[in-house]
């Protein structure tokens, strides 16, 4: 089993706000982590961090191998990112959408169908334009672009938001299929217990650093 | 890279289909901007037969400075130039994929232009041919520099006034050469205008290599 | 205009123009250099008026 | 005296102070010559004396951006092997660039009187006050992206690709200028032509310039030195806010996040 993440004391700042101020985390292939705290703990930043978004000022940090300090580009492609925003084109359909982002990641246009229906989005919303669906059909949309992109590393910022009942218990059978296959999760959750039963391990964050592990190793 | 290129500039225009923004709004708004000058000009029709080419493109340039902010804003409003950034697709084809669509859609609204001043400032063709060129040419620089100077504004949250005042300074010698090439085609003066055009292209190839080269730098720092 | 005043007035708007600079570029440094100061804690000397920048 | 480095709190050290006096006092020496000791121009009269000032301002401006943009190249290149290195080159860049603005200003000032008196107006769509007008604009675009609030490398970055830019653009304007105005205005204009410039006046434009340059110099210094100084107190502001955030509470605000 291989280390995917592996932070040091990792200090990263926007604009002129610390929101990393000494990180401390390694998590290794096939783990689920949900990340804990309050807002503004840089359960956020933290992700960004990850993905190479977001410039490390201090520290070491290397991300399925490549050391971010020397080049946050490389390990974006294998990593696949669900923010906030959702990331979508409002005017597109979200067939078009997914399939855009399918192959904007180097895949093929035919995976779009599949990741919709495996995000349970009927097919009667599949050529809709997305300003068109409601905030949990457009979480699903932003999802399955995920999926699409088959990533090695996921991370995500409150996947559960918007969400049904239903279509929550889904993102996590997806979630722990792709953990069992071999893929990394990391996710920022307020979601107490379906996060919980989700994750194999919580981490807690709290001005900037991580102040609770229960999986360190 | 072709296939990539293409696919940017599809998503772009079909996005641009769904919301028509460049044919809905900025296109009657520089059509606005050709009527308020005759009315700033007094309808002086002597006045406006003279200036027609320069004020054309003035209201190319306000429309396109437009037309150069929708572009990002759709990359903005919902974050996606993070998902850029986390693709395997490389900056320059974002670059010449985005100044596709973007030349496209000032070729549109040059499409309307056109026939506007023909009509109402009461010009003629002298030399169609040389009219299109111009024309092309014009859209292409347009569109190259506005790519350029948009991405670098993209990130900010002034983007909105930082942009012209960034765009127009570069944009100045294609302004320039796009009103005097105009007046040749149109017989207003008989000088240089395929002189002019080639200008103008010279000025597109220089901003494309530019930004061949400098494009990943901007759009990281974006 | 005459010619000498419009002279005059060259050389008097430019030298407002570099005074002013001048001045705005060494208060600033002085106004952050205090700042910086106060949060250090040895003592690398008070200012004092015959430090200050001579040049305007 | 007391112990002080570059880092110091003063942005003054003994050279620039030397060179400040030295510039004062060429800059006396230069109005006494340029306004009393040298004699008026045959063609010109006394608006020549305008031209002292005129032309070092725009040597320097240039020399300015051409600083701007070697040191937003050497930047580019530093920070593309390791991100937060070659920051001094950066410092040197955006201090270059206001000075050049600066005299830029200046160029069009005096060059907008001379016209006044040579020419009989302030301005004439001639090459090279078209041109200077546009790089003023372009540099006070430049400097506006500057003081955009963002991580300083982030802001380094795109600024030097603009400075880039922005210099290749320079000759572009320039010749575009050029050719319109000698097509269309034919020789209308080269009346008032630049003088002739021999002899005495020479020596005093040479000087003149020698001592716009030690002035732009000693600009330039303490502008990158308050640049530094802006720069340390953002760390020092860091390195507090990281503690403060050390100290925070899981009660602090609505502990949301807590709930489990």
């Amino acid at each position: 089993m291989s280390t995917i993440v592996k932070f040091e004391n990792v200090v990263a700042v926007a604009g002129s706000f610390p929101v990393l101020t000494g990180v401390d985390i390694s998590v290794q292939e096939g783990e689920i982590v949900l990340l804990q705290g309050k807002n503004g703990a840089g359960k956020t930043s933290f992700l960004r961090a990850c993905a190479g978004l977001l410039r490390i000022n201090d520290g070491s940090a290397q991300v399925l191998g490549f050391d971010l300090r020397v080049n946050r580009q490389a390990p974006r492609r294998y990593i696949g990112l669900l923010g906030h925003e959702n990331n979508l084109y409002r005017d597109l359909w979200a067939i078009e959408h997914v399939e855009f982002r399918a192959v904007l990641g180097g895949g093929q246009k035919s995976d779009a169908a599949e990741a919709l229906a495996r995000v349970g989005l009927t097919s009667r919303l599949w050529s809709v334009p997305i300003s068109a669906l409601s905030a949990g059909q457009r979480r699903k949309v932003a999802i399955a672009s995920l999926i699409a992109n088959r990533p090695q590393l996921w991370l995500l910022d409150e996947p559960h938001s918007a969400l049904d009942a239903l279509s929550r218990a889904d993102l996590n059978a997806i979630l722990k299929e792709a953990a069992a296959s071999g893929a990394t999760v990391i996710f920022a959750s307020h979601e107490g217990v379906l996060s919980e039963e989700l994750s194999s391990r919580v981490v807690t964050m709290r001005g900037g650093q991580v102040v609770g592990d229960s999986g360190a190793r | 890279m072709l296939a990539e290129v293409l696919l940017l500039a599809r998503k772009d225009l079909r996005i641009e289909r769904r919301a028509k923004v460049a044919v809905g709004q900025v296109a009657p708004l520089t059509l606005l901007i050709v009527v308020v000058f005759a009315f700033a000009l007094d309808a002086n029709a002597p006045l406006l037969e003279i200036g027609a080419g320069g004020l054309y493109w003035v209201a190319v340039l306000y429309g396109g400075t437009l037309l150069t902010q929708r572009a990002f804003e759709i990359e903005t409003e919902g974050g996606n130039f993070d998902d850029f950034k986390m693709s395997p697709i490389k900056a320059q084809s974002l670059f010449l994929g985005k100044s596709l669509s973007l030349f496209i859609q000032i070729c549109a609204l040059e499409l309307v232009l056109t026939p506007a001043i023909l009509l109402l400032y009461d010009v003629q063709v002298a030399e169609w041919l040389l009219l299109i060129a111009a024309g092309v040419a014009g859209a292409v620089a347009f569109s190259v520099c506005g790519v350029l100077w948009g991405v670098m504004a993209a990130g900010l949250r002034v983007r909105s006034t930082l942009l012209p005042l960034l765009l127009i300074p570069v944009l100045a010698p294609v302004l320039l050469a796009g009103s005097r090439a105009f007046e040749t085609a149109l017989g207003i003066r008989a000088d240089a205008g395929w002189s002019w055009t080639s200008l103008m292209f010279v000025i597109a190839a220089v901003h494309t290599v530019v930004g061949l080269a400098a494009f990943g730098f901007l759009l990281e720092e974006s | 205009m005459s010619e000498v005043a419009t002279v005059a007035i060259g050389w008097g708007l430019t030298f407002v123009v570099i005074v002013t600079y001048s001045l705005w570029v060494v208060s600033r440094g002085r106004t952050i250099g205090r700042k910086i100061g106060i949060g250090e804690v040895h003592q690398s000397g008070q200012l004092q008026e015959s430090d200050l920048p001579t040049d305007t | 005296m007391p112990e002080r480095t570059d880092d110091s709190k003063m942005t003054a050290t003994p050279l620039t102070r030397v060179l400040g006096i030295l510039g004062i006092a060429a800059s006396v020496v230069m109005a006494v010559l340029g306004l009393f000791i040298s004699p008026p121009d045959v063609v010109q009269g006394e608006a020549v004396r305008m031209l002292y000032l005129h032309v070092p301002s725009i040597w320097i401006a240039y020399g300015s951006f051409v600083l701007t943009s070697i040191s937003s190249l050497l930047f580019l290149a530093r920070s593309k092997r390791r991100e937060d290195s070659g920051r001094h080159y950066d410092r040197l860049a955006g201090s270059a660039a206001e000075v050049g603005v600066v005299f830029t200003g200046l160029t069009l000032i005096t060059g907008m009187l001379w016209g006044k008196v040579t020419w009989g107006t302030y301005w004439q769509w001639d090459a090279r006050l078209t041109t200077t007008v546009l790089l003023f604009v372009t540099y006070l675009g430049y400097l506006a992206l500057r003081r955009l609030p963002a991580d300083p490398v982030v802001r380094g970055r795109r600024a030097a690709v603009m400075a880039l830019i922005s210099f290749i653009n320079v000759p572009i304007v320039h010749y575009s200028v050029d050719w319109w105005r000698t097509l269309h205005q034919k020789a209308s204009l080269s009346v008032g032509r630049r003088p002739e410039i021999t002899g005495e006046m020479y020596w005093t434009l040479l000087y003149s310039a020698l001592t716009v340059t030690i002035v732009g110099a000693w600009l330039i210094i303490h502008r990158y030195r308050v640049i530094r100084l802006e720069e340390i107190r953002d760390e020092e502001n860091l390195k507090m806010l990281i503690s403060s955030r050390h100290q925070e509470k899981p009660t602090d605000s609505t502990a949301a996040g807590e709930v489990s």
